[in-house]
């Protein structure tokens, strides 16, 4: 009975066969609609702070340097991968990447950082279509201005510089009292 | 100087300090160093005259003194010498030790100590040296018993130490009439009759007469002894209740007085008293009596928490080993094979060899308990650790006495159970029982290592109260270490010199007439100076050379502290690791009652369940344990 | 010649130990369905630890001696023994009581050491570790008290091979003991007690780190190797061919055999209490009492 | 008339002026508001009704300065009711009577509320500092609306928590909070008297990540469900749906049957894998290593299942107020259904191995045994409970989700001890593959088509009260939620099943050796990091700083130095 019971245990390998794999040598591939690490297409990003302000952990910043030059910022040391951002970005620029292997010792290297050149509605804040005609035209204006309060909020205060410290301090502004759901987006 | 006037002279010494401790009560200082210094003159005295017979040209002294009608017949044959350099030796190292010790312990009243103290050594010295069951046996024995009664009965405050006393006193005066009246079962026995003269006495009475005889004598000696159940009722009370210094005495001689007294009977009583002496029961019975007493007494020494008290039920298993020797040579000596015949005397040896370095091993671990009282305060295993960083010369004093009674490797222990145990086996091949008292032996060898692990590892490393002894508890004064060196000395030569001590033994045995495993056959063991062989003529039956083990060892280190430095690591000062939240205090101590607690349940059928440890009521005891949850 | 052959054991002991660890992990992960570390990783492992901090956490000089003297006793111990049944030189001086004692010497080091480190899980495990040793050291002693019994000598050389002169019932009876001792002689699961990781973390190898773990390590990696070693020499010691060579060839891969076992069998066990592992231990006890008992009978 | 209505006439009946209001959303929840001082006559009242005590919450109610409150939950399993009691205290006497002498039960919730609110309970038995570290200042009580939740006092030096007075001859083992055998910090003061353990001490509380206070003053509605989800590693979509499930309630919300199904079968997946896991660890705990990585290794299968169909191996992302937010279409059924046959028929493999094993039987039978009054007296839950012969599950108690249209066995075994739980757990393994079995079968037949998610419709309602139990695979979890202003709960208030299972392991520790510690504490299964959700540390030192190599070791030592 007890010899019985560990010849059963013996030869369970015998029927599974070695299951771990030679990790880093032979990787295993991520299924379809894996959440890796998010990746932002700065070609159709246009800065509306959606993902920013509905980010559950926070980790997606933005910042004007000035009038014109939007900065996003995604900090992926604190990011959970919910895809929550890409699910709510109305321009589809967020996809998750099935990309995990993201140790590192050097912040930098699995942030992201993207300029944004804004144009803003002088009239009424908010309706902007430029129609683009070009690559080039599209890399020269990317996004639109839309000063709707509560964004403002999630975006921070222009300042010359950006420096990971400032990020730091970032990170600690004050929340929204209020966020109506899908504030930003064309429709 | 004749021998024999020097025996008068050891004895004016100390009637000496005896009658000076009576003048001298207040002066406390000059009574301490004349009583000292007498009883240091009377152990030289002593050492000489064992020396004059042992030495080079020696012979046996044999005197009779009349006191009234009665007389006293006296022996100091090699025999009596040897045991009696053993109550010199130790008996030096106990009162160097006392100097100091007594000071710090009894303020104005030692004076009693060092009135009874003499006439203690005394009463030791004479019945090693009396050779009748009668007038001079009884003086003797009581001179011994009342004067250690009343050691006993003042080492501790009177609350302590009246009941344990008291039962001293009762099975010693028990044992006293067992073996004076055992003496009148011979048939024509005069009171006052030399033991030779009792031997062939017994001869010619009946068996029934004999074996009475032998019996009531093996109930007396084993009392002494503490043999297996008597021991346990008397020698750990006792022990841990007279003062460490004296309890030095009682381990290694008093007991060992009690093995003399079983030698005298079963070597050469049984000699003089030929066919009335039936040495396959006899050898029967003592083998299963101390292979009984080996392992119950040491198993019952790991359950003690009182240091004390674990020393001293250690000696009754010690004692244990000496009786089952001295059985197992007398059923080799009444084997048939040739070879176990002749291995017989090399199994008397070991016992012998063995009381020797238990006397000198326990009386110096007695005193290294003295240390940690006289440091501590406390009497408690689990109050104590971490000693080692505060009393380095006492730790490693206390290492070196606790691997020899464990029997490691290169130590004295280890030559005298090596004798013992392969002898045993080589002799007993087709007796079941040699051979399977000889595996218990073997298995008690197991457990007095884990007994002495645990007083080593649980007094003097483990983390203990370290940080809390650090504060106030200092190394003990030199004289008291002078004389544990003094002891150390001793037991590293036993180690180191096992073909010197075996001589020794072999020459005092040859000096001792009416030896019965005299013509017992050829002499098996040979050796050089530090090595030991048994040898049938043929072939190597076993070896050992505790020198060469220690040379194996050193050298072996050497080439691991090579390895493991061979990358020049870092070395860093952590405290230990407890997983992170609480410090080590107190309260997460591992102390000793929780140490092999699954062994002691396990063997909890031999009993000897350790008592509360009461500490005397002392100025150095340490305060009460901190509050519970304190993380200093 | 018989100079050569103390090396030959230290050496042939050293080099192997490692990799027996290695042939036991390797089948050990097989069991488990994973493809475990290469063969030749203890040895990376105790090389790196060569190389790391010394954390002392004791603080006395019994902490810091422990090591190297249980590494240098459980070499000594080798030292001594007859490999393919050759006495060696130290064979004049030794005898199998002196290689008990070593053995039991090296636990004893190692026990002192974890006392000394003052944690109570190091307590813990020595306390364990030695009512391990208390049960165990008897069985080990009665094996060669075994042969002892057979050829009436006390020697080493004689006690090993003395085992397997004749193969009657204590020779099988020792062989069962032996077998289901092995284990706790190993200090594999289920007898891996003393060391038990998830409750008292290595319990006696707690507080020791770097190269003193190295050496602790190797000490019981070598131990190990030891009992396989006894364990293919003392019982199946008539099948080696006298040849020098091959028999040492043969005994590898016996060993190698035995390490397959002790493998299998601890891969299949959980870890037994300690009180239930001393009522076992006590059963082995009698057992092997009763094959000397059987043996000194002459069967 | 049912229950609930029975319960609310008996109450008005005997509190008299003492009762203020009763109300509920939904017929299987009952919301009672009494004065203070009713508080304990309304417990035992409920008790004797033969109520289960669940939780308590404490919050300071901000609104028009009604100064604080206390809520105790109480769950009538064999009505599929649960009742809610809450009374109010001013916040310059914030004092209430205590539960806990006669619902051992409560003692936590209790203490919680005395750290964290600085509420005073009468007649408490212990009441020890619990959830704050030892050098949190007196006087800061971190759920007070006036503390910021990045608040972080200075820390102060040489503070240390007082243990329990140890029984007499013995000694402390000091379990974790680094310990092998915890996977998570928590610290067990264990007494021993040479192997046997004597008494127990728990201090825990030590990965608090502020999750409550946060949401209370930080995060949106539709934020919280992925930062619940991060309570736990293992039942993170358990309380991702019941905290859904609760702010659905509060604000009455219905959700798509399909994103139901959907749930369940999430939720199933997710008992599966935890179960395997715990039976690994179990193997582990007991030093059988190869249970551990055969289990695992058929875990494994359910990880690579659960990455397909969510787009990760745990804290799934799935779930969010008003539906799911990924469909498990036909293809993702037919993987499903591929992997629970080779799962299946692995589990029957290692069942058969090692369900006999005696080795096995000799480590886990009569140790951590408690009786079935025991477990009442303690209110466990989940498997804890079913091996000590309580019939409880909330998956057919308090239905939610698809299980009213699924059928199941509750596994009972009534031995008290690991080995009960042992076997509970690897039955419901397969009762888990038979409900996903038969919500695959309705989501392909009958739910076709239906949308996954709706959106709330306007702010939701202040003040609702919503409180969900969710059957995890350790038990019982219970969520509360108050609703408040700002798109975001007033109080939330989660209750893992280990918070009354870890308070009787000091019971189930008695007289057991010292080497049974890990299984006995991992036969709960352990989940700190559930049980510690409360309280606050600073997000900016927790999480962003980091410390190179050089720094952390330098770090470290000047610590070690220190100590």
């Amino acid at each position: 009975m007890w010899l019985w019971n560990k010849i059963k245990q013996l030869t369970i390998p015998s029927r599974t066969g070695v299951v771990t794999l030679r990790y880093p040598y032979k990787p295993r591939p991520a299924p379809a609609g894996f959440r890796g690490q998010p990746v932002w297409d700065h070609t159709k990003c246009i800065g509306c702070a959606g993902c920013a302000s509905n980010c559950p952990a926070r980790t997606i910043f933005l910042r004007d340097i000035c009038q014109e030059i939007r900065i996003l910022i995604y900090d992926s040391s604190r990011c959970t991968y919910c895809g929550r951002c890409a699910d709510l970005c109305p321009e589809k620029a967020i996809t998750m990447s099935e990309n995990f292997e993201l140790a590192t010792d050097n912040r930098q290297d699995i942030t992201q950082t993207i300029e944004l050149f804004m144009m803003t509605c002088q009239r009424c804040g908010r309706c902007y279509d430029l129609e683009i005609k070009n690559a080039l035209d599209k890399l020269q204006m990317l996004g639109y201005r839309y000063d709707s309060l509560e964004v403002r909020k999630v975006i921070g205060q222009s300042t010359p510089e950006f420096e990971p410290e400032h990020l730091e301090k970032t990170a600690t502004y004050r929340r929204p009292e209020k966020l109506e759901k899908s504030s930003c987006g064309k429709d | 100087m004749t021998i024999l006037s020097g025996f008068w002279l050891f004895w004016l010494s100390l009637l000496l300090a005896s009658f000076l401790a009576l003048i001298l009560k207040k002066k406390t200082n000059y009574l301490r160093s004349a009583g000292t210094l007498l009883l240091c003159l009377s152990c030289l005295i002593l050492i000489l005259i064992s020396l004059s017979i042992l030495g080079k040209g020696g012979s046996p002294l044999e005197f009779e003194v009349k006191v009234g009608s009665f007389h006293l017949p006296f022996l100091i044959d090699g025999l009596s010498a040897l045991f009696l350099l053993l109550l010199s030796v130790l008996t030096l190292a106990s009162v160097i030790f006392s100097l100091d010790f007594v000071k710090k312990y009894k303020g104005d009243e030692f004076w009693k100590y060092y009135l009874i103290l003499p006439l203690f050594i005394g009463g030791l010295a004479g019945l090693l040296t009396v050779d009748d069951l009668g007038p001079g046996f009884t003086l003797a024995w009581q001179l011994m018993v009342i004067s250690s009664y009343l050691l006993i009965r003042w080492g501790r405050p009177t609350k302590v130490s009246a009941r344990p006393a008291l039962v001293y006193l009762l099975f010693m005066e028990a044992a006293w009439l067992m073996i004076t009246g055992s003496a009148f079962l011979a048939k024509g026995y005069i009171f006052g009759d030399s033991l030779g003269t009792v031997g062939l006495k017994l001869a010619q009475s009946g068996p029934w007469q004999a074996i009475l005889f032998f019996s009531l004598l093996f109930l007396g000696f084993g009392i002494k002894t503490g043999v297996f159940p008597f021991g346990q009722w008397w020698i750990p009370d006792a022990y841990s209740t007279a003062w460490p210094q004296v309890s030095s005495l009682l381990a290694g001689l008093l007991e060992k007085t009690g093995v003399f007294g079983l030698i005298r009977i079963f070597f050469f009583v049984a000699k003089s008293s030929g066919a009335a002496f039936n040495p396959d029961l006899w050898g029967k019975v003592l083998v299963v009596a101390g292979v009984i007493t080996l392992f119950i007494g040491t198993v019952q020494a790991i359950k003690q928490s009182d240091y004390l008290r674990l020393l001293a039920y250690s000696s009754i298993g010690q004692v244990g080993y000496i009786i089952f020797a001295l059985g197992s040579s007398l059923l080799a000596w009444n084997s048939s094979l040739p070879l176990a015949k002749s291995l017989a005397s090399v199994i008397f040896i070991a016992a012998v060899y063995h009381s020797l370095n238990h006397g000198i091993f326990k009386g110096l671990l007695f005193l290294l308990g003295g240390n940690l009282l006289y440091a501590t305060g406390t009497r408690d295993l689990n109050r104590l650790g971490g000693l080692l960083s505060v009393m380095p010369v006492s730790g490693f004093l206390a290492a070196i006495a606790s691997y020899s009674i464990s029997g490691m490797p290169a130590s004295s222990g280890f030559v005298s159970k090596w004798l013992m145990i392969s002898s045993n086996f080589l002799a007993g091949r087709d007796s079941l029982l040699l051979t399977l008292s000889g595996i218990v032996a073997l298995f008690t060898a197991a457990f007095t290592l884990a007994c002495y692990v645990k007083f080593f590892g649980l007094a003097f490393t483990s983390a203990g109260a370290s940080w809390k002894l650090k504060r106030s508890i200092k190394e003990v004064p030199w004289k008291l270490l002078a004389s544990e060196i003094f002891l150390t000395v001793i037991c590293l030569s036993q180690a180191f010199l096992p073909m010197g001590y075996v001589k020794l033994i072999d020459r005092s045995l040859g000096l001792s007439s009416g030896f019965l495993l005299s013509e017992a056959g050829g002499d098996l063991l040979s050796g050089k100076m530090f090595s030991l062989k048994i040898h049938d003529g043929q072939s190597l039956l076993a070896a050992t050379s505790p020198l060469l083990m220690l040379f194996l060892i050193v050298l072996l280190a050497f080439l691991a502290y090579w390895f493991s430095r061979s990358a020049h690591p870092a070395e860093t000062k952590v405290p230990a690791w407890l997983c992170g939240y609480q410090d080590l205090n107190l309260n997460n101590v591992y102390a000793d009652r929780h140490v092999f607690s699954d062994l002691k349940k396990f063997f909890w059928w031999t009993g000897g369940s350790p008592k509360k440890v009461i500490d005397d009521n002392d100025p150095t005891v340490l305060p009460d344990s901190q509050p519970k949850g304190e993380v200093e | 010649m018989k100079v050569v052959a103390v090396f030959v054991n230290l050496i042939y002991f050293l080099l192997l130990a490692p990799f027996l660890e290695g042939v036991m992990r390797k089948l050990t992960a097989w069991i488990q369905s994973r493809k475990g570390p290469p063969l030749y990783q203890p040895y990376l492992d105790l090389l790196k630890l060569l190389g790391k901090e010394n954390l002392n956490s004791g603080g006395n000089w019994a902490f810091r001696l422990a090591p190297i003297l249980s590494f240098s006793s459980m070499l000594a111990a080798i030292a001594l023994i007859p490999l393919t049944g050759q006495a060696n030189i130290l064979a004049h001086s030794s005898d199998l009581m002196t290689l008990i004692y070593f053995l039991t010497l090296s636990g004893f080091c190692l026990l002192v050491g974890a006392l000394g480190s003052g944690n109570p899980f190091a307590a813990v495990g020595a306390s364990r570790e030695m009512m391990t040793t208390v049960m165990l050291e008897p069985v080990l002693a009665m094996l060669l008290i075994l042969g002892t019994v057979r050829i009436g000598n006390f020697s080493l050389s004689a006690a090993v091979s003395g085992v397997a002169v004749s193969r009657g019932g204590s020779y099988f009876l020792m062989l069962v003991v032996y077998l289901l001792a092995l284990q706790a002689f190993a200090a594999r699961q289920p007898f891996d007690i003393a060391e038990a990781e998830v409750e008292i973390l290595e319990g006696p190898y707690m507080e020791y780190s770097g190269p003193n773990y190295a050496l602790l390590r190797y000490t019981l990696n070598l131990k190990r190797m030891f009992y396989a070693w006894l364990l293919v020499s003392c019982f199946l010691s008539f099948i080696l061919p006298a040849n020098f060579l091959f028999s040492l060839l043969l005994q590898t891969v016996l060993i190698i055999v035995v390490f397959v076992l002790i493998s299998l069998i601890g891969a299949t066990h959980p870890r037994f209490r300690i009180d239930q592992a001393l009522k076992y231990y006590a059963l082995l006890l009698i057992l092997a009492l009763i094959a000397v008992g059987l043996a000194v009978k002459g069967w | 008339m049912s229950r609930k209505e029975e319960l609310l006439n008996l109450l008005k009946d005997k509190l008299r002026g003492k009762f203020l209001a009763g109300s509920s959303l939904e017929d299987k929840r009952l919301f009672i508001d009494i004065k203070k001082e009713a508080l304990v006559e309304t417990a035992s009242l409920l008790m004797k009704e033969g109520a289960r005590y669940q939780m308590g919450v404490g919050y300071e109610a901000k609104k028009n300065g009604q100064g604080l409150a206390m809520v105790h939950t109480f769950a009538f399993d064999a009505d599929s009711l649960l009742v809610a009691i809450r009374a109010l205290t001013t916040e310059d006497k914030p004092e209430f009577d205590s539960l806990t002498p006669f619902i051992p039960g409560a003692g936590w919730s209790e203490r919680e509320y005395i750290d964290l609110l600085g509420l005073h309970f009468k007649n408490h038995p212990n009441p020890k500092r619990l959830v704050l570290s030892d050098d949190w200042p007196e006087g800061i009580y971190p759920l007070r609306q006036d503390v910021p939740y990045d608040l972080m006092p200075p820390s102060a030096e040489e503070v240390a928590f007082r243990l329990d007075e140890a029984p007499p001859g013995s000694s402390i083992i000091p379990f974790g909070p680094f310990h092998a055998c915890l996977h998570e910090p928590a610290h067990f003061a264990v007494y021993v008297d040479g192997e046997e353990i004597k008494g127990c001490e728990y201090r825990g509380f030590m990965v608090h990540r502020g999750i409550e206070k946060l949401a209370a003053t930080e995060l949106t509605y539709n934020e919280i469900p992925f930062v619940a989800e991060r309570i736990c590693g293992i039942c993170g979509s358990v309380h991702s749906v019941n905290y859904a499930q609760a702010v659905e309630a509060a604000s009455g919300l219905k959700i798509p049957r399909r994103a139901e199904f959907i749930r369940t079968i999430m939720l199933e997946i997710e008992r599966l894998h935890s179960h395997l896991m715990w039976l690994g660890v179990a193997g582990h705990l007991i030093g059988f290593d190869t249970v551990f990585m055969q289990a695992w290794r058929i875990r494994e299968k359910i990880m690579w299942l659960a990455e397909s169909l969510t787009g990760n191996r745990k804290t799934y992302g799935m779930v969010i107020v008003g539906g799911v937010r990924r469909d498990i279409d036909l293809t993702k059924a037919d993987l499903i259904k591929k992997t629970l046959s080779e799962v299946e028929k692995d589990m029957l493999a290692l069942e058969k191995a090692i369900i006999k094993d005696k080795a096995i039987h000799r480590r886990t039978k009569g140790v951590g045994y408690l009786s079935r009054e025991k477990a009442v007296e303690w209110n466990l839950v989940g498997p804890v409970a079913r091996a000590r012969g309580l019939d409880m599950d909330a998956r057919r108690d308090h239905r939610y989700a698809a299980y009213d249209e699924v059928k199941f066995d509750v596994v009972v075994a009534d031995s008290g001890d690991v080995w009960g739980t042992l076997v509970v757990r690897i039955k419901e393994i397969y009762e888990a593959i038979k409900i996903i079995h038969q919500c695959l079968g309705k989501l392909a037949s009958e739910l076709q088509g239906s949308p996954l998610a709706i959106e709330i419709e306007g702010p939701v309602p202040a003040g609702q009260q919503g409180l969900s139990v969710v059957e995890a695979p350790r038990g019982e979890a219970v969520h509360y939620v108050l609703t408040g202003d700002d798109n975001r709960p007033e109080r939330w208030r989660v209750r893992a099943p280990t918070y009354p299972n870890l308070q009787a392991v000091p019971d189930m520790l008695l007289n057991n050796k010292l080497a049974d510690f890990p299984i006995i504490v991992g036969s709960i299964d352990p989940c700190i990091s559930c049980t510690d959700r409360v309280a606050v540390i600073d997000r900016k030192t927790a999480a962003d700083r980091i410390l190179s190599r050089q720094e952390l070791e330098k770090l470290s030592r000047e610590v070690r130095s220190k100590t």
